[in-house]
């Protein structure tokens, strides 16, 4: 299974520990993922709410130049899924966005037909791997990890092609409201998967360099309601959610005086934990909420 | 005698005169072949307007009829009685709908005016080839079948009895009652359900004229108005109906149970006996126990017996089987109710994953007197809350369940206000979009509830959680929602949370509206003959509808239409006879060779294969008329009259000459 | 006093002709009853010795074969002034027959597919048919190729028709006695032919249709007793008018129409396709197709014989 | 002149009749090009009557009916439907472009539906331009004369037929 991958800037800086778990994990799924070059920024932060269509060109660069190689392009990041995936919408339903991007594009020597399917690096994992094979690849004992799944706002809005979304199903194959398929995916590697409200709660990433306080109570309302349903860690699924829980938990305990201690970890980390691998490999050394001492425990199969 | 047709165009006020220009029209008409006649009028279904046909009719200045006006489906009966009062055979009349299909549709009053025209002369072109048929009669049984024991199908049933018709009233639970025997009081009255409800139960059981049949199902109609065969599955109680006396002493003793023994006060909510032999409530009509068999430890693993042993009647009989009974009606009224809205697809909600959030059917068995809380508002661990707030519009007026209004929502939500301010003292919030108190004395039980400190919030409810935020919401039920008169999104901590969940069809719904031949809409309740002029009769002839599958009502409509249906009923039943479909088909016997196509074809088994002429033959009492035979027919040799081929060719002829 | 009678043929193969042969003996009592005075495949006699004799001067003619230039029109329209009564003999004077095919096409596609496309044809210098030309000298003239094949009735007045391709003998015989004896039916019937469809003469055993695959004849060999519409072949006898003792289908072969339709339906293919369509089994569009797919060239199977007296007569240009 | 379109539509009684007389109760305005013929299901629909409507001409032929599941008379629609996929396949060899002809299924209640399709579909005939059969036949027809015919008509001598 072989697929044309856009990094975006998160994981390549930031949030390199995403991409080492996910270079330590994939090969053996049989996922090749090869980089596409020259990609550029994928219009989300700033420039989506200042300039849309400047926002789809610089998107719809990626689209086009992705498009000659006839594979589904994938993504870690839960804001570039989202920005590709609605600019790949706007530019099929309207007629003047596709205008005007076709002008922007044929600027750059470049064309986009609009047939590009843009997907995360998590509904590859769950329906083109199954969940199966992770079972099958997991070999440490985990069933005493509490672990809960937290999918962010982004990918479950339903107004843009979900995960996995086909022609028969434009929402995509998970309840926006209430998703699971990573509780399926938790339970597959064999921990335990925490059930608890907040999953699709948004982390206040976006918010956290203009209204930081708000960004820190959204914060908090996640960590809250994981610590309190047993939660060992939170796993993500997108490099900005796990940078405003994980680097800014210390920050939501002194201004609320909380006790917050979870580690939030990649879902792809999780899966390397589950297939043996050292925490070295997965970059897990690296948090900012260092693994707590149940968890190594848990992992050390105390 | 040559055809001389008389063409009526109607003014219908302005409402066809606004856009077609009517004497264009009738010069129009007046130079077409056969007509020999041309008249307009402001209203031609008036009486003046209906005397200017018949007068024209008796003084033989035509023999045929085209009126040229509303929809056939609105008047095509008047102007057929307008023939046969003149002594014409009301088959050689024809109306052009020139309203529904054209003045109203359309704007440019000259293309409107010129559709007038061609519609006209179709129907001109067709009536000259017209032909006059026989009218049929047949008898009509004077039994009536009723589906569905609610309030609707017993106020239907009594009504009918009390006029001396006979009555098989087929009732799917154990009981009569429906969902009104579950209701503790109702609203704006504040009656209480029981004791309005029961004795018109009572009556059923004992009426002479009405045949109980609970516990039982409508497997099969067949026939046609009049002479419809029902077949009726007659589920097996395992107790004989004849010998028990409803003692209740089984029940009393059965160590079996239908409702979690763990579990919380919601997990336990219930009314009447909990037990494997049980009764669905206790004023249950008939009072004779059902067993349970799924959680009847008898049939779990054969070591029990208890309720045979305490039976001094020797009624229960773990041998019994379903029954197929077989019978034979004139009428239907269907009055299979509705069943509420499942909120576990609004996740928001919360339904089925947070203690405390219930719906309002639940609420109600709360409520009850006799339901298992003692009537008693309670959390599910059995304290009382201190507030409790109420949803509307769950289910209902929402594009992606049901975007129809439930109509009885408001009112109860109103009521359990009261209710809950009557017994407890706690906090109560109603949260709606709008508050539609349309009833008589509905929009005074609104106000009245305002002086009653209850809170009203505008606002649709966003989400119901259990995560707190603030302190004050530590252990509680979150509503947030925007109030709409205050501008703000409100988090507003609760320890309950009533869900009032819409009406929707009767899952049954779909089954019965095909066995009986009637149309399903898509808000999934059975389509009307009318919306307006014809509500409780359906499309099929000998069907009529009452109560919630019609569309959701409350109890005050419900009995109005049930007592509207029994009426359509029995005013059909006096007539003895009814007049079936004229325009059957028929087969030509000279030209049929007996290929066999059209056999298969007839969804009635109309159409019979008679061996020894090697002809196909239709039994007109069957068909319907649909014509699908006669387009099958390879030879011409099945006619379907009044729609032949040469007057839809002549029809079509004629739609496109001008 | 003997009769006068004339056999023409149009454009058709004559087979009618040698149907008219195929009478046998009984030809002698015909010749007994009738002189022929003009039948050109037989008998030399010219159209201007028809053109001499007196308006209505033959008691029958029978024409067969399509219109399909302007000497078939020219004749049939000769014939009509001389002859008291008018029979289209066979398919193709009735119903079009299988030159009626050709309106499907146009008239100059069919001239080159004939004079140059065909893979047989070997035509460099393009030499096509012309109305006039001279050779020698001598100014040489042939019939007008029409765009569109006619039924007789398109043409001129018919009094009956004679259906079947070519019509059964024994049917000739009962309408040529039918007209010596003066027993003629209203005029516009056929004669020589029954009142219902093939089914009533056809010796198999039918049931009740669902018919849930198509196929054709190469691909099964038919159970003998059954319908054969039954068993998924396209049988046009439950369209068709019965007269033939069901030649074909006694052979094992599907009835192709050549009879024609019954009174009153307009449209013998047309017609084929509603009640074929109504006894397929499936309900969904995607089986339905599914099954309509076993049926190759549905227009020229159910218009095999019928295109000329189809409603829309020929392929729009 | 823009070209409008004249079709002809054949509505079932129950609910494709029902539900234009819905739009018209509604005063749901749609295109005028539409005249509907009503029968009682869309099982009596012949193939014939839209080869009629087309020969006399209609440049579109809209057939309407009960949903699936909801025919009054229980399946005649799957009966027009069949019909419909069948006819539809010889269409074109007539030169007739299948589009012409539409079935589609429109339950009582879908008023507002059952004018959209009206609108839509004039559109789409509209763009196809006019059908006419008998302007077509007779084209195709012109030449099929004699020629010593033509010549007299040429010359002025009286056509002696």
């Amino acid at each position: 299974m072989k697929y044309t991958y856009y990094p975006g800037c998160s994981v390549k800086s930031t949030a390199n520990l995403y991409q080492e778990s996910i270079d330590a994990v994939v090969p053996a799924m049989g996922v090749e993922l090869e980089e596409l070059d020259d990609w550029n920024c994928c219009g989300a932060t700033a420039y989506m709410s200042v300039n849309e269509m400047m926002s789809f060109a610089i998107s719809a660069r990626n689209l086009a130049m992705a498009e000659k190689f006839h594979r589904d392009v994938v993504t870690p990041c839960s804001a570039c899924y989202l920005v590709l995936n609605k600019t790949n919408r706007y530019f099929n339903d309207y007629p003047e966005v596709r205008k005007k991007l076709g002008v922007a594009l044929e600027a750059g020597g470049l064309s986009y037909s609009g047939n590009i399917r843009v997907r995360h690096i998590l509904d590859v994992i769950i329906n083109d791997v199954g969940l199966e094979k992770i079972t099958g690849l997991a070999s440490r004992k985990l069933e005493d990890l509490n672990v809960a799944p937290y999918y962010g706002c982004q990918i479950v809005r339903p107004m843009y092609y979900g995960f996995g979304a086909g022609e028969e199903n434009e929402e995509g194959f998970d309840d926006p409201d209430d998703p699971v398929c990573m509780d399926r995916l938790i339970e597959a590697t064999g921990a335990t998967c925490v059930k608890y409200s907040m999953k699709t709660k948004c982390c206040g990433s976006s918010l956290i360099g203009t209204e930081e306080k708000q960004a820190l109570k959204l914060c908090r309302g996640i960590l809250a309601d994981a610590e309190n349903n047993g939660a060992h860690c939170i796993v993500t699924i997108c490099p900005l959610c796990q940078m405003n829980l994980d680097v800014y938990q210390p920050k939501v305990n002194s201004l609320f005086g909380t006790k917050f201690d979870i580690p939030v970890i990649y879902f792809t980390q999780l899966i390397g934990l589950a297939m043996g691998k050292q925490p070295k490999e997965l970059g897990l050394e690296r948090l900012a909420v260092k693994m707590t001492r149940p968890m190594k425990q848990i992992l050390q199969g105390a | 005698m040559s055809e001389r047709i008389g063409v009526y165009v109607c003014h219908c006020g302005t409402n066809i005169a606004g856009r077609v220009d009517i004497d264009e029209v009738v010069e129009f008409a007046k130079g077409l072949d056969a007509v020999t006649l041309v008249r307009e009028y402001k209203f031609m279904c008036s009486d003046p307007g209906q005397s200017l046909i018949q007068k024209d009719i008796e003084d033989g200045l035509i023999n045929r009829v085209v009126v040229a006006s509303c929809s056939p489906l609105m008047h095509e009966k008047t102007f057929r009685n307008v023939c046969t009062r003149g002594g014409l055979n009301e088959y050689l009349f024809t109306m052009a709908n020139i309203r529904e299909q054209c003045s109203w549709v359309h704007v440019d009053v000259e293309r409107t005016t010129d559709k007038a025209k061609g519609l006209i002369e179709a129907a001109v072109r067709r009536t000259r080839l017209q032909e006059p048929l026989t009218k049929r009669e047949v008898p009509i049984n004077p039994r009536t079948l009723v589906i569905g024991g609610g309030i609707a199908g017993i106020q239907a049933a009594l009504d009918l009895a009390e006029a001396g018709k006979k009555v098989v009233l087929v009732e799917k639970e154990p009981s009569i009652g429906g969902h009104m025997a579950k209701f503790d009081k109702t609203f704006p009255t504040l009656d209480c359900s029981a004791c309005i409800l029961t004795p018109k139960m009572v009556s059923v059981g004992q009426h002479e004229n009405i045949e109980l049949m609970s516990w039982s199902e409508v497997e099969d109609i067949g026939g046609y108005v009049g002479n419809f065969n029902v077949t009726v599955r007659k589920k097996t109680r395992y107790v004989d109906a004849d010998l028990c006396n409803g003692c209740g002493a089984c029940w009393e003793k059965c160590p079996g149970t239908r409702v979690p023994r763990k579990g919380n006060v919601h997990e336990k909510l219930s009314i009447g006996p909990t037990t494997s032999i049980y009764i669905p409530f206790m004023q249950a009509v008939p009072a004779i126990p059902v067993i349970d068999a799924d959680t009847c430890i008898r049939f779990k693993n054969g070591k029990c017996g208890i309720c045979a042993e305490v039976c001094e009647r020797n009624a229960i009989n773990y041998d019994m089987e379903d029954e197929l009974i077989e019978f034979e009606v004139g009428s239907i009224i269907i009055a299979t109710g509705f069943q509420t809205f499942d909120p576990t697809p609004i996740k928001r909600y919360g339904y089925g994953k947070l203690d405390n959030v219930l719906t309002a059917i639940e609420f109600e068995i709360m409520n009850c007197a006799s339901g298992s809380t003692g009537g008693n508002i309670r959390m599910a661990d059995g304290s009382e809350p201190k507030s409790i707030g109420i949803v509307h519009c769950v289910g209902s007026r929402d594009k992606h369940y049901h975007e129809y209004c439930s109509r009885v929502c408001c009112m109860y939500a109103l009521k359990y206000s009261h209710l809950i301010k009557e017994k407890i003292d706690a906090e109560v919030y109603e949260f709606y979009i709008d508050l539609r108190c349309f009833g008589k004395g509905y929009e005074e039980f609104y106000d009245r509830l305002l002086g009653e400190d209850v809170r009203f919030v505008r606002g649709k409810v966003a989400e119901i959680t259990e995560v707190p935020i603030e302190e004050a919401e530590k252990g509680k039920l979150v509503v947030e929602v925007e109030d709409t008169l205050v501008g703000k999104v409100r988090r507003i901590p609760l320890d309950m949370v009533v869900l009032c969940t819409g009406l929707e069809a009767h899952e049954s719904l779909a089954d019965i509206a095909g066995l009986c031949s009637v149309s399903i809409g898509k808000d999934g309740f059975i389509i009307e003959k009318h919306p307006k002029l014809g509500p409780v009769a359906t499309t099929t002839d000998g069907v009529f509808i009452a109560g919630a599958c019609q569309s959701p009502k409350d109890i005050p409509d419900t009995v109005a239409q049930a007592s509207a249906a029994s009426s359509a009923v029995l005013s059909m039943i006096t007539r003895e006879k009814i007049e079936i479909e004229s325009a059957t088909a028929s087969v030509d016997e000279d030209k049929c060779s007996g290929c066999k196509i059209c056999n298969s074809l007839c969804p009635y088994l109309a159409i019979k294969y008679d061996e020894e002429k090697g002809v196909s033959v239709v039994n007109e009492a069957l068909c319907k008329g649909c014509g699908t035979c006669a387009a099958g027919c390879p030879s011409n040799a099945i006619s379907a009259k009044h729609f032949e081929d040469r007057q839809i060719f002549a029809e079509i002829e004629g739609i496109l000459s001008a | 006093m003997k009769l006068k009678g004339g056999i023409y043929w149009g454009a058709g193969c004559g087979g009618c002709d040698v149907a008219v042969l195929d009478i046998h003996e009984k030809i002698l009592d015909v010749a007994e009853k009738m002189d022929f005075l003009f039948w050109p495949i037989a008998m030399d006699f010219k159209n201007d010795d028809v053109r001499a004799m007196e308006d209505g001067e033959f008691d029958l003619v029978l024409y067969s074969g399509a219109v399909r230039n302007s000497e078939n029109e020219e004749i049939a329209k000769l014939l009509r002034r001389k002859s008291k009564t008018m029979v289209a003999l066979g398919t193709c004077a009735h119903i079009g027959g299988l030159p009626s095919l050709a309106n499907y096409h146009t008239k100059q596609s069919i001239l080159e597919r004939v004079y140059s496309e065909t893979e047989s044809t070997v035509n460099p210098e393009g030499t096509m048919p012309l109305e006039r030309s001279t050779v020698d000298g001598n100014e040489l003239e042939l019939p007008r190729f029409y765009n569109t094949v006619k039924t007789l009735d398109q043409v001129v007045d018919v009094d009956y028709y004679i259906p079947g391709c070519p019509p059964v003998p024994q049917q000739i015989v009962n309408a040529l006695t039918a007209v010596f004896n003066g027993e003629l039916p209203p005029k516009g019937s056929v004669i020589g032919a029954g009142t219902k469809t093939l089914c009533d003469e056809c010796p198999r055993e039918r049931e009740e249709k669902e018919i849930s695959e198509i196929k054709r004849p190469l691909n099964m060999i038919p159970d003998p007793e059954k319908c054969l519409l039954e068993q998924g072949l396209i049988c046009l006898g439950p369209v068709t008018r019965e007269g033939c003792g069901a030649r074909c289908i006694n052979s094992g072969a599907p009835c192709r129409g050549c009879y024609g339709p019954l009174e009153g339906v307009h449209d013998q293919g047309i017609r084929m396709i509603s009640a074929l369509a109504s006894v397929i089994e499936p309900k969904e569009e995607k089986e339905i197709d599914a099954v309509l797919d076993g049926i190759v060239d549905p227009l020229r199977t159910f218009h095999r014989f019928s295109t000329a007296a189809s409603i829309l007569r020929r392929k729009k240009i | 002149m823009t070209f409008e379109p004249k079709i002809v539509g054949f509505l079932c009684n129950w609910c494709s009749y029902t539900g234009a007389d819905l739009a018209g109760t509604a005063r749901i305005k749609y295109a005028p090009n539409i005249r509907s013929i009503r029968v009682m299901c869309s099982g009596r629909i012949e193939p014939t009557f839209i080869m009629k409507a087309l020969y006399e001409g209609a440049d579109g032929v809209l057939i309407a009916g009960c949903h699936p599941g909801d025919c009054h008379y229980q399946e005649g629609n799957y009966k027009a439907l069949r019909r419909h996929r069948l006819l539809k396949r010889i269409l074109h060899e007539y030169g007739v472009e299948p589009e012409r002809v539409r079935l589609e299924w429109v339950a009582a209640s879908e008023g507002e539906r059952f004018a959209k399709i009206v609108d839509e579909f004039t559109d789409q005939i509209r763009e196809l331009g006019p059908l006419g059969i008998k302007d077509s036949l007779a084209e195709a027809m012109k030449d099929d004369i004699d020629p010593h015919e033509a010549d007299k008509e040429e010359s002025g001598v009286a056509n002696e037929a």
